[in-house]
């Protein structure tokens, strides 16, 4: 492995001087500076997948669009995270986020309190650019506390690396590919069936939109603890 | 899970001993397994994960990821045929649209009777053959709709 | 085992009087095109016949790689190791194997089936990669070696150190062949330059682009060539280790690979010590499962560790995180192929051929509305009429050339007006294609170009991993919008809604099969847009 | 006083709980009667659809061979469309038959469900026909304004006819959004 020595970094973000610890990310180092750049596949605490492209920003010098959350930071570069480019991508991105599955937010569980949902808000996207496909998935209400609805899923994966990175059980998994791509229990086990899965219920709880919720709430009833998963990684390096 | 009895397991055991038991034997062990199995039945695959210490969860992703894996049984008869460019552009989509009518199944599909599968490849890379099918391992170059047929007829009958 | 140059040569000169003892070859090509066609059961039968007329002494049947001319196969040439004289058969058939033996007995050619090697598809080739695929054996290592095989790894292990090669290898010019066209040598001398305790050498099987394969024909026709390249790549970069990621579909690839890496080993050209330096080479063959997003780097890579092979934003790149987090290097078969003529011949001598940007030859795969289908090895720079004309015969009579289709389904489709453009990356690139890995799809007028763009984005959608969205969903929804357009259906907005997004699935999808999967389109709007008009409904 | 603005509003497949939601407006309608005159409407007795109309809002989404009809003819009569709510936006609670396809869902309705039909026919004779999908406004005909909500609240309706009226941009993120 090569070894990198921590140091400081310089560089601009929407021609702001900023500066963050050299192995950090664009997003991280805007954090730190209170610039907000929209995320939907990004969790503080799991590790970064760059999957969904709203974090896409613009490097000056580079044609080429970076997610933040994986985008390392060079000492120098000059980040634009704010321009009209960006905003048609991050628009036509989330329009086929909604047209991918069946997103029907009236009758969702998370009306109200889901980050797809606020993402429309943010990016001011009142319709989708592009056609709705039609693809059903079922609904695995096998467990008894929780719900699975692949039509309200975006694939984000949080649940998977939550399941894997945090509760170490790796009871989630994608299955299949591209369009049909699906998260599963085990071998597309019912839920209540998956030998692996510890019911813990984290992955409920990170789970950014209706897809995943608990049992017995109703439209617009379900909120999730968005913070757990910082605040118990905290913890646990608190004990070592 | 107890060990399984059928010997042929011991195959699958092999390539994982040859490669370390390694997590990264994965993929090669399920290579192994279809080609001694026909295809990859959940059994199979559990003992796979059992063995190599992998989440099931994970395994059936690899598995269900490549489409060269099976997870069903395949039927008596195969014709695989290739969809790639060259075949493309000279008619293979209408030979399959043929071969999909005749036997009532889609690509991808095994006959009720479990006589026939009919598959698609993206390129067998023959491509001066093309179109090309490939009838039980034989592969037929240069076909015709009724060519295509007829190979089946023969390889049915 | 062998330890020294000197040993090298003894093999290779028992070998070539082993060779020369029979004054008379027949070489039956067994690559994949002809196989198919029944070359094996023809070598079988061309053996027996030989025998059975007692000229066995004299004249050796052997099956030998890909020579190219797949749309005449089976293809059976009769070479004279004497006076070097060879005349090449062309579509030969079970039925013709005693005829053909008896031709060599009494001399006299079998004229019926004689292939002209004087017309432009032989003698406008240039044959770097490709110069022993027709001539050895690829089962036998000693044939290999008898032509001049592994020289270039003794030499270098005894004579150069690692900077001299990748300074040789820069000095070539060579780019990667996989379609990107990065110069080699640079790539190789950033992962030199890494301080690291392991590093591997990977090498690229995993040909997906309907419509290519000649790094099949490499693997299958000299396999020890690429064994060679990686060798050399990994003395050059201090690896110890490297894998080939074949196509599960190319079974006698990963055949002919496993069994000369199996020689390799035994002789002790690859393992501890080669050629008694202190360099130590491992080499293993990993299976693909039939994903064409593995051909992409980072998917490939985390494909050879075991998972789904879905890629990662770049960077960090494979040179300082690669292979199980180790600096790797990642070059496609024909890359590899090219490493020992440079080396044996030096960077000025391959400088030569090709042009300045782009020197040396490329392996291209000639398929669909064209005569001659098939394989050929020409210099870059190449005129594109002289390779569809010259060299591939031109499209069935009675129908025109409408246009040439490059680089899969990250390419673009090239008009025919077009025919005077100088084949290399760069030329391609301009006119918004791109070299690929060498697939060249030519079509004629009954082709509808939206179908084509079609196809190409109907395959890249199946093939998306589904990580990002704009390629997951992207794809799918252009596939849609074409289809409107070939059932003319399609309305105006329909028709800026499909360049929309051909836009932001070009710059926002995660890795190169997204990020290219709009070429086709994009190159049928620029030089066929009025077919795209036709699918626009009237109202 | 400048010259009205001519609106019509249309209820295709949705709950009417858009127009409910216009009702809600109370007081504010007496304001916006100022500005404008209401000329086809489920409020006002007009059978067929009028020509020359400044501004259609329309609530639902489109489900039978009628609904298409209907929103080609206010296409070609109404200068601007306004999509109101989420049925007109996505195609909302609507669309999602679109899962199952529509011969299921006839099925279920009039076969399974049904206490009475001995002749096992479906309504065809009356009723507009189904089509094989239900589709948002703006997958027929462009659309000129999207202000989604299910119901758009009374507050959004009000802000946005304002800004109409007055000629001035509104954001409409920030007064309503899907399942609002």
């Amino acid at each position: 492995m090569i070894k990198q020595k921590v140091r400081v970094k310089t560089f601009q973000i929407n021609g702001i001087d900023v500066t963050g610890r050299s192995d950090s990310t664009i997003l991280e180092v805007a954090k730190e500076h209170d610039i907000h750049i929209p995320t939907l596949c990004y969790l503080e605490g799991l590790s970064c997948v760059g999957a969904c492209r709203i974090c896409l920003v613009e490097i000056k010098g580079s044609n080429k669009l970076i997610p933040a959350c994986t985008g390392k930071i060079k000492e120098g570069m000059e980040v634009f995270t704010d321009t009209d480019r960006l905003h048609k991508h991050r628009k036509m991105i989330l329009s086929m986020i909604f047209a991918e599955r069946t997103h029907t937010c009236s009758v969702c569980v998370s009306n109200g309190h889901c980050e797809l949902q606020d993402m429309s808000v943010e990016l001011g996207m009142e319709h989708s650019q592009v056609p709705y496909l039609t693809n059903r998935f079922d609904i695995d209400a096998s467990h008894e506390r929780f719900v699975n609805d692949p039509n309200r899923c975006i694939l984000c994966t949080r649940c998977v690396r939550v399941c894997d990175e945090v509760e170490g059980a790796h009871a989630w998994d994608l299955v299949d590919r591209g369009l049909d791509t699906r998260v599963i229990h085990d071998m597309d086990d019912p839920w209540v069936e998956s030998e692996s899965c510890t019911s813990c219920g984290k992955c409920v709880q990170v789970c950014p939109t209706g897809a995943l919720s608990e049992k017995g709430v109703s439209a617009t009833e379900m909120v999730k603890k968005k913070s757990l998963i910082v605040n118990l990684l905290e913890m646990r390096n608190r004990e070592r | 899970m107890s060990a399984p009895t059928d010997a042929r397991y011991k195959m699958v055991e092999r390539t994982m001993k040859k490669l370390g038991y390694k997590r990264s034997a994965l993929i090669e062990s399920l290579h192994t397994a279809q080609e001694t199995f026909g295809y990859l039945d959940k059994p199979a695959l559990k003992f796979i994960a059992k063995r190599l210490r992998l989440p099931l969860a994970k395994v059936y992703g690899v598995a269900t990821f490549y489409h060269y894996f099976r997870l069903k049984p395949k039927g008596e008869h195969n014709v695989v045929v290739c969809m790639g460019t060259a075949c493309y552009i000279k008619g293979a989509k209408e030979i399959l649209h043929r071969l999909e009518k005749r036997y009532g199944i889609g690509a991808g599909e095994t006959t009720e009777d479990g006589k026939l599968s009919l598959l698609t490849a993206r390129c067998v890379g023959s491509c001066s053959l093309a179109p090309i099918a490939i009838c039980d391992n034989k592969p037929k170059g240069k076909l015709t709709v009724e060519d295509a047929v007829e190979n089946i007829e023969k390889a049915l009958s | 085992m062998i330890t020294t140059l000197e040993e090298l040569e003894e093999i290779a000169n028992k070998k070539q009087c082993e060779n020369n003892e029979c004054r008379e070859e027949l070489r039956v090509c067994i690559g994949s095109s002809c196989l198919s066609l029944g070359a094996k059961e023809i070598e079988k039968d061309l053996k027996k016949s030989v025998k059975d007329r007692g000229i066995e002494h004299r004249c050796r049947v052997k099956g030998v790689g890909c020579n190219g001319l797949c749309a005449a196969g089976v293809l059976v040439s009769h070479y004279d190791n004497e006076s070097g004289e060879e005349v090449l058969y062309e579509k030969i058939t079970e039925e013709d194997t005693d005829k053909l033996a008896k031709a060599v007995e009494s001399q006299k050619p079998l004229e019926e089936h004689r292939s002209d090697m004087s017309r432009g598809f032989f003698a406008k080739q240039k044959k770097i990669v490709l110069e022993n695929a027709g001539y050895i054996d690829p089962d036998d290592i000693e044939d290999y070696i008898a032509h001049g095989g592994y020289r270039a790894l003794f030499t270098t292990l005894n004579d150069a150190t690692p900077m001299e090669v990748i300074s040789q290898i820069k000095q070539s010019g060579l780019r990667g062949r996989g379609g990107g066209g990065y110069p080699t040598g640079l790539k190789w001398e950033t992962v030199a330059k890494v301080d690291a305790e392991k590093k591997y050498i990977v090498c690229n099987g995993d040909e997906g682009d309907p419509g290519a394969f000649m790094d099949r024909a490499i693997m299958e026709a000299d396999p020890h060539r690429v064994i060679e390249g990686m060798a050399l790549a990994g003395y050059a970069c201090g690896a110890a280790k490297g894998y080939i990621y074949v196509r599960a579909e190319y079974p006698t690839a990963v055949e002919k690979l496993n069994k000369a890496i199996k020689q390799a080993n035994r002789l002790g050209i690859l393992g501890n010590k080669i050629a008694d330096s202190g360099f130590d080479f491992e080499l293993e063959v990993r299976l693909g499962g039939g994903a064409f997003v593995c051909g992409e780097a980072t998917a490939l890579v985390t494909s050879i560790e075991g998972n789904r092979g879905n890629p990662r934003q770049k960077p960090p790149h494979l040179s300082d995180h690669g292979l199980w987090g180790e600096p790797t290097v990642l070059n496609n078969v024909e890359t590899f192929a090219n490493i020992v003529p440079i080396l044996n011949n030096g960077a000025q001598w391959y400088r030569g051929f090709g042009t300045e940007k782009s020197p040396g030859t490329k392996v291209f795969a000639l398929t669909g509305h064209i005569e001659n289908t098939g394989l050929v090895e020409v210099p870059m720079g190449m005129k594109l009429s002289e390779l569809i004309y010259d060299i591939g015969g031109g499209v069935s009579e009675g129908r025109n050339l409408k246009a040439i289709q490059t680089g899969g389904p990250s390419g673009g489709c090239i008009p025919a007006d077009m025919l005077d453009l100088e084949v290399d990356y760069d030329s391609l690139k301009k006119v918004g294609s791109m070299m690929g890995s060498g697939g060249v799809i030519v079509t004629d007028d009954s082709s509808n170009m939206v179908e084509v763009a079609r196809f190409f984005m109907e395959f890249c959608k199946s093939e998306s991993c589904g990580k990002c969205v704009p390629c997951r969903v992207g794809t799918t929804e252009m596939t849609d919008i074409l289809d409107k357009f070939i059932n003319k259906e399609a309305t105006k907005e329909d028709f800026e809604l499909l360049k929309e997004m051909c836009e932001v699935v070009k710059e926002s999808s995660l890795c190169g099969l997204g990020q290219t999967a709009p070429n086709p389109v994009l190159s049928t709007i620029k030089y066929f847009e009025e077919e795209y008009i036709k699918g626009i409904k009237d109202d | 006083m400048a010259q009205k603005i001519k609106v019509a509003t249309i209820w295709l497949d949705g709950c009417s709980g858009c127009h409910m939601s216009f009702l809600d407006m109370d007081e504010r309608l007496v304001e916006l009667s100022e500005y404008m005159d209401v000329l086809y409407s489920p409020y006002v007795d007009q059978k067929e659809f009028p020509e020359g109309v400044d501004l259609t809002i329309v609530e639902g989404a489109l489900s039978s061979d009628h609904d298409v009809e209907m929103i080609k003819t206010i296409r070609q009569n109404s200068k601007k469309i306004l999509a109101l709510g989420d049925c007109a936006i996505t195609g909302n609670v609507s669309t999602m038959k679109n899962l199952y396809g529509t011969r299921a869902i006839m099925e279920t309705g009039y076969g399974q469900n049904a206490d009475h039909n001995e002749s096992g026919e479906y309504p065809h004779l009356v009723v507009p026909k189904l089509l094989d999908r239900v589709h948002p406004l703006h997958e027929i005909v462009p659309v000129d304004y999207f202000v989604p909500g299910c119901p758009t609240p009374a507050d959004a309706i009000y802000t946005v006819l304002k800004a109409l009226i007055e000629g001035k941009e509104v954001n409409i993120s920030q007064l309503t959004r899907f399942g609002k």
